[in-house]
């Protein structure tokens, strides 16, 4: 009943059932335009909103204050209200720019982000395209065009800022492109497949399956990713195409209202695609779900409902996992200073695709001679048994993963550690401020 | 790897890397520093072969003899051609080959050489090629320690010339000196001459063969399938490998033996060669290289033809009568020392020729321990003496280095056979094996000459004991007869250390209780005989039948053996045994005491006897012959090097006048010929040349018109061209399709 | 032939490819700028493209492995990556010429005359 | 792909909307003037056939495209036009003549091909093969292809990639020298 491979995509079976005839063409381009509407327009909306309220709460924090705090519960519908700020907002076109590019140039910034969505795994089924083989490069693509808009936008300004901040763009976009991708490599190297779904799966099983702990490379490569991704996507510290104190507000200074909004839809997507692909590629994310899945799909008892809650809480996993990726990312634009251009690219060339080279060609060497152990403990073998942990020479590959997690933990505990600290530490300084200890001379 | 072969591997590249941090830093080094480094590699490389030895004792018991020997072979250049009658592996291989013969010569290399290094600190101290000196010690231990585990007759090779090398890095140490640098080019030539009939032995066999590895030759080449088939051995796969094809790789291999190994007539390098540090000359031309002949053919013996043999036998007792009617007379210290090693080579290559594959080893083992100690002792002499080596100018020293004189004697009793010192084992073994050879060769009825091959060794054994006790008496009795090196003269720690280790070693050695080296042999023997068979079982192993047993008839420590002999019938090679033993027992058991006798009576007061009976011509004339070394040197330098010299005059006047004159003719010739072609040149072909120029540059202005440098103007015209043609083709098509 | 219009075959793709071909040799003639020359060249190349893949997706090639012929695929990515490779030095090129004659024009560009 | 098995032919659709948006943005190219809206118009063209070759599961040769085509050549080419344009607005016009001809060129060929794949069409020569659709895209087998039957030319092309980086860095540096303090 649930022959999964053979079937459609999830929302597909979502609308037509399990059946195997298959739906009409203006049916299809129906049920095409309803998910569209019905699911990837709030989400992309949603998402937006959230992740504005969040970064301003984040700021505010962060700079000892409360931040949104007005508007709905803990200033909640902040991003709501500013919404509909944007849309009430004049209009402006320059007088003297290319107005049909400067019109066009949002939706081009927008449009090749959103389709990115498309190959996002939410869930083992709740993807729009399960059997996408090349799914990650596909996103990539997507990134990469996005800046195109940026480009326009700078140009069709009629603005000496905006074009200073477009040329920024291209050509930070274009160097961070090779350690992103070369980073990427790595780790779909590690994974053995480019179907995001499938890398997916492939993690589950414990903490030290995580793609990120494979081996010391993939480690590394995490992290050149993470800084390459933060580039690639103008986000601060990377953020010279719109550096405020440079630039007024870069290829942005002419925009206003609702073009201005979909030029930060298109970032706080595209924050949320890459954070996506990390967790999907270094992040298991799907923990468990994957083991449960390749159960459900076995088993010939097995209910459709069953599958439903799998996907659910799958995506629920993965969209917690990507929040965290873009928690830090937000944390990181409010704590370092902003480098300059030439440092950027400095830390592009000379830095990161230095190290990407290495990690690839290293990684390559580890896979051809460390065989990996997938699988979770306790049900496709038994830890406790030194002969089960040997099978197949896995005991480096086992024991470089294991020590690598080690690591991992490691650095999230003292980050927690740090972060708690210093909220205490905050909370006790307000303290003191508000009853302040008696001077004793 | 097994554990032994992976320690022995291990403790032949330590020196090796010492080696090389001694090429980089030996210099920065210094003095004390860079001889303890290579002292300290060495020391490892000792600890490992004794761990060796250990993990090899503590092997699996089932073959009673200890062990499997380990036989690693590393493919190295691969040769699968299809010249020869055909290939077996198509592999000249490297590789390790690990048996007990290897364990004990290891050790005894590894021993020596800890104890030379140790004695060098202090002998070379006051050197200013201190760290040069330990650099070339150490490439040479790694290169005999290489020599030694090498498990193919290819790495065999390799090492043998590494070792070549260091012997003439190491005599030519001193190359200020030109008696130094000479001797070390002579040895270097000398050497290279027994290569080349080692690298012919080796390409005989590689092209019979196709293979090169010891347990793999051994089987292919079993000498003893030879006994009954007088036209060859039927190697499988290969065909027929003939008498005298075998013969003359025996022979070649053993010409490499008869260079390293100074036989008789390639022998004249060695006495030069003590040109070098007295150290050098103990470690490389006394205990370990010059023997590594002997190794050599112990490794081939069971492929050795019987008339292979008997050269090999041949040229050992020549070598030995030779070399100590040498001895007898030289006055230089070093020079004794060496002929004496000579005569000793000499009998093990005997042993080897007469089928005392024990007694030869074993010989090697015993002599390298009372060798180096001789010259040890020697070098302790020498540097107390200033670097004088004449023994006429010694005298008396036992009071100055009393130590020195007592280890010196320990080994003088030692090499003259004195009864349970070590040579005593060694030496009669050989002797009484080639008793037995004799008495075979009567059995068989063949020629009473075969009977020399043990009378010269007996006679010799005399002399030995002779010249030997001649030589300790002229340095160490008597009144000093140079006052100011009797003066001079002191002992240092760090240099009778080495010669006290080496003393016990001398009495000790020959025990079977004790370093049981001869039990070592035995059980080398046994192993690979049981490793062959058990390689290739299709036919029996026999490569070591015409070894003689190395226990005396009779003696046999096993009571049940000597219950079996009681009731056996004796055969021929049994009764020949029994009897050489006997022989032996009656003819050499007084040499150790006649010849010290001898000796001690006629050296008493130093010169003195020596001098009265130098008064009879005869004894003169004999006494100059055997001084002068036997003319060999002048007559090779007549012959020889004659020859080479007047070809090499011959060559440049046919190159000043034949050759010259044609090409002066030919220069001639080709400047008449080409004032001729200068004519044609400037009327002819310049004529051609400008007319064509002209008509170039006329075309060129016609061509340049069209070409305007624009570019969108030659696209334009490229495509409309393409254009039109595709219409024209077009139009075609549609009006004869319509 | 069955080659509706509903009904997309191989031709489809060819006359898409002979369009953009034209387009791109049109671009080339008549831009007197460089980069849009540039521009025509990059056009007419993803016309070959076209070209290349649609005819391996139709020819249902067998490659000798058995597998599906990848041949068209193959030489569409190298034909992509030599015109970035050619869009690089063809740049660099038209900054050198801009440097030396402060334009992009290629009617400036003549001094190969004859 | 997905919808290309549906009983209608979604496909056409799909296929005659990135048709057009090809072959309009590639007119877009040959008919504007101003040199930023022609890589506009090659921005669209290149996803209209990035479109294609998903139509024709080639996914990752659509990612490729968007990949070094969108992302990096036209950047290059837009970078290029902001370095070189000193009005950005410049515009080259080209004699009217020249237009004619070259219209009158474009012309004669497309009609020429058109005619000529029409006839090819009409007698067969192409087949009427249906489109093969795998559900899996063999990125697996397309690399082992470019590290296997392909190996020569791919490593001729990565020896060309790194001959053209070394020269695009040096003419662009000989560039920097003559300006000098210009820039």
């Amino acid at each position: 009943m649930l022959s999964m491979a053979e079937a459609g995509t999830f929302f597909e079976q979502l609308f037509f059932g399990w059946g195997s005839e298959r739906p009409g063409a203006v049916v299809s381009v129906i049920y095409g335009m309803i998910v569209v509407v019905v699911f990837f327009m709030p989400f992309v909306s949603v998402l937006g909103m959230i992740c504005i309220w969040g970064e301003r709460k984040v700021a505010g924090h962060m700079q000892n204050r409360p931040g949104p705090n007005r508007v709905g519960p803990f200033g909640l519908l902040q991003s709501l209200a500013d919404g509909a700020k944007c849309v009430m907002k004049e209009d402006l076109v320059p007088e003297l720019g290319d107005r049909a590019l400067f019109r066009l140039a949002p939706y081009v910034a927008f449009a090749p982000v959103f389709v990115a969505l498309v190959a996002i795994p939410f869930g083992p089924e709740l993807t729009f395209e399960r059997h996408l083989n090349s799914g990650l490069f596909l996103i990539l693509a997507m990134l990469s065009v996005e800046v195109m808009g940026v480009i326009i936008a700078g140009w069709s300004s009629h603005n000496k800022w905006s074009t200073f901040g477009a040329m920024r763009e291209a050509c930070q976009m274009v160097s961070y492109e090779i350690p992103l991708g070369l980073s990427l490599l790595v780790g779909v190297m590690a994974a053995g497949t480019l179907n995001v779904v499938d890398m997916g799966l492939e993690q589950g099983g414990g903490l030290h399956t995580w793609g990120i702990f494979r081996s010391p490379f993939v480690f590394l490569a995490f992290f050149v990713y993470f800084v390459a991704s933060l580039a690639a996507n103008k986000r601060a510290p990377f953020d010279l195409a719109e550096s405020d104190s440079e630039l007024v507000a870069g290829y942005l200074t002419e925009y206003s209202g609702m073009r201005w909004a979909f030029f930060f839809f298109a970032e706080y997507t595209a924050m949320f695609v890459v954070g996506g692909i990390q967790a999907a590629l270094f992040l298991d994310p799907f923990g468990l779900i994957g083991y449960y899945h390749n159960q459900l799909s076995a088993d010939p008892q097995g209910h459709w409902v069953g599958m439903v809650v799998l996907n659910v809480m799958a995506a629920t996993i993965f969209i917690g996992k990507a929040g965290a990726v873009i928690l830090v990312q937000m944390w990181l634009r409010w704590t370092l200073p902003r480098p300059r251009i030439d440092q950027v690219l400095y830390v592009c060339v000379k830095v990161l695709l230095p190290m990407g080279c290495v990690l690839l060609l290293g990684e390559a060497l580890w896979q051809l001679f460390v065989p990996w152990r997938g699988g979770i403990p306790w049900k496709d073998y038994n830890p406790l048994s030194w002969g089960d942990l040997m099978k197949g020479g896995t005991a480096v590959g086992l024991g470089v993963q294991l020590a690598l997690m080690m690591v991992g933990v490691g650095m999230v505990v003292a980050v927690v550690v740090w972060v708690g600290r210093s909220a205490l530490d905050a909370k006790s300084v307000k303290k003191r401020r508000a009853e302040p200890e008696a001077i004793v001379v | 790897m097994p554990t032994p072969a992976l320690l022995l591997l291990i403790a032949t590249l330590v020196p090796l890397v010492s080696f090389v941090v001694l090429v980089l830093l030996g210099k920065r080094m210094g003095n004390p520093l860079a001889g303890w480094v290579a002292t300290g590699a060495i020391g490892t490389s000792f600890a490992l072969s004794i761990l060796a030895a250990i993990s090899w004792l503590g092997g699996s018991p089932e073959w009673g003899c200890g062990n499997m020997p380990i036989n690693v072979p590393i493919p190295w250049v691969p040769t699968g051609w299809g010249i020869g009658p055909q290939t077996k592996t198509g592999y000249l291989d490297l590789g390790l080959y690990v048996d007990s013969l290897t364990i004990v010569m290891f050790s005894m290399v590894c021993l020596v050489s800890l104890l030379v290094h140790v004695f060098s600190i202090g002998y070379m101290g006051e050197d200013k090629g201190y760290p040069r000196f330990f650099t070339y010690l150490s490439l040479f231990c790694f290169s005999m320690l290489g020599l030694v585990v090498g498990g193919t007759l290819m790495q065999l090779f390799v090492f043998w010339e590494l070792v070549g090398l260091c012997s003439y890095l190491l005599i030519g140490f001193w190359h200020e000196k030109k008696s130094a640098s000479n001797a070390a080019i002579k040895a270097f030539v000398v050497n290279r001459i027994g290569d080349v009939g080692f690298l012919i032995g080796l390409g005989v066999l590689f092209y019979h063969l196709g293979n090169v590895t010891l347990p793999e030759v051994w089987a292919a080449l079993d000498s003893s399938k030879l006994i009954g088939s007088p036209e060859g051995i039927r190697v499988a796969g290969i065909g027929m490998f003939s008498v005298r094809a075998l013969t003359v790789m025996g022979v070649g291999l053993f010409c490499g033996a008869i260079g390293k190994s100074a036989q008789f007539p390639l022998h004249v390098w060695l006495p030069d060669a003590m040109e070098g540090p007295t150290p050098v000359s103990a470690l490389i031309h006394a205990a370990t290289m010059v023997a590594a002949g002997v190794y050599l053919v112990a490794r081939i013996f069971p492929i050795l033809t019987d008339g292979a043999k008997l050269v090999v036998a041949i040229i050992g007792v020549t070598t030995l009568t030779m070399a100590a009617l040498i001895a007898l007379v030289q006055s230089d210290l070093k020079k004794v020392l060496a002929y004496s090693t000579l005569s000793q080579l000499g009998y093990m290559i005997l042993a080897m020729g007469i089928g005392s594959w024990v007694g030869g080893m074993f010989h090697l083992i015993t002599h390298a321990f009372f060798k180096a100690l001789l010259f040890l002792g020697s070098g302790a002499v020498i540097y107390a003496a200033h670097h004088e080596q004449d023994m006429k100018e010694y005298g008396g020293l036992w009071r100055k280095m009393p130590i020195t004189a007592i280890a010196f004697g320990i080994a003088v009793l030692a090499i003259t056979g004195t009864p349970y010192f070590s040579g005593y084992f060694s030496k009669d073994l050989i002797m009484a094996h080639a008793g037995a050879f004799g008495a075979l060769a009567s059995e068989e009825g063949r020629s009473g000459w075969y009977w020399l091959l043990f009378v010269l060794p007996v006679v010799i054994a005399y002399v030995t004991a002779f010249y030997m006790t001649r030589c300790w008496m002229l340095t160490f009795w008597g009144k000093p007869r140079n006052e100011h090196v009797f003066e001079h003269a002191h002992e240092r720690g760090i240099m009778w250390a080495p010669l006290a280790v080496l003393a016990v070693l001398s009495v000790v050695g020959g025990y079977d209780g004790l370093l049981n080296v001869k039990g070592f042999l035995n059980a080398a023997v046994t192993e690979n005989t049981k490793y062959v068979q058990m390689v290739h079982p299709e036919g029996k192993f026999g490569g070591y039948e015409s070894a003689w047993p190395s226990d005396e008839p009779g003696l046999s420590r096993s009571g049940e053996d000597e219950d079996h002999g009681a009731t056996e019938v004796l055969t021929a090679s049994q009764a020949a045994h029994k009897q050489g033993w006997h022989v032996m027992h009656q003819s050499v058991r007084w040499a150790p005491l006649v010849g010290i006798g001898m000796g001690i009576l006629m050296y008493m007061r130093g010169y003195a006897v020596a001098n009265v009976l130098m008064k009879a011509a005869p004894v003169r004339w004999v006494h100059t012959w055997l001084y002068r070394r036997m003319y060999f040197d002048e007559l090779y330098m007549g012959v020889f090097v004659a020859i080479t010299v007047g070809l090499a005059r011959l060559g440049a006047a046919f190159d000043q006048y034949v050759i010259d004159g044609l090409v002066n003719l030919a220069g001639y010739a080709v400047r008449q010929l080409s004032s001729l072609a200068g004519l044609c040149d400037r009327y002819v072909v310049d004529g051609g040349v400008n007319g064509v120029g002209a008509a170039t540059q006329g075309l060129g202005a016609l061509v340049r018109m069209p070409q305007t440098g624009r570019i969108r103007l030659y696209v334009t015209v490229v495509l409309g061209i393409v254009a039109i043609g595709i219409a024209a083709v077009v139009v075609v098509v549609v009006a004869t399709v319509m | 032939m069955v080659m509706g219009v509903m009904e997309i075959g191989l031709a489809h793709y060819l006359v898409l490819g002979a369009v953009l071909l034209v387009c791109g040799l049109v671009t080339i003639l008549t831009k007197r700028n460089a980069i849009g020359i540039l521009i025509g060249v990059e056009l007419v190349l993803n016309a070959a493209n076209i070209n290349l893949v649609a005819f391996n997706r139709y020819s249902h090639g067998v490659s000798e492995g058995g597998g599906v012929a990848l041949a068209g695929q193959v030489f569409a990515i190298f034909v992509i990556v030599l015109a970035a490779a050619e869009a690089a030095v063809a740049l660099s090129i038209f900054l050198n010429f801009y440097n030396n004659f402060t334009s992009v024009d290629v009617e400036k560009a003549k001094e190969l005359r004859g | 792909m997905m919808l290309g098995q549906a009983g209608f032919p979604m496909g056409a659709v799909l296929f005659y909307g990135f048709a057009l948006g090809a072959g309009l943005s590639a007119m877009g190219v040959a008919l504007s003037r101003n040199i930023v809206r022609q890589a506009v118009c090659l921005l669209f063209a290149l996803a209209s056939v990035a479109g294609l070759y998903y139509l024709l599961g080639c996914e990752f040769l659509a990612a490729v495209q968007l990949v070094v085509y969108a992302g990096g050549t036209l950047i290059l080419i837009v970078f290029g036009v902001m370095l070189t344009s000193s009005e950005l607005s410049a515009k080259f016009v080209p004699r009217r003549g020249e237009v004619m001809v070259a219209l009158g060129i474009g012309a004669v060929l497309l009609m020429g091909l058109i005619v000529g794949l029409c006839a090819a069409a009409g007698s067969g020569a192409f087949g009427d093969a249906p489109l093969a659709l795998d559900r899996d895209y063999p990125v697996d087998r397309l690399g082992l292809a470019m590290l296997g039957d392909y190996l020569a030319p791919f490593e001729v092309v990565s020896v060309l990639l790194l001959v053209v980086m070394i020269g695009a860095a040096y003419l662009a540096k000989a560039r920097r020298k003559g300006q000098g303090v210009q820039g």
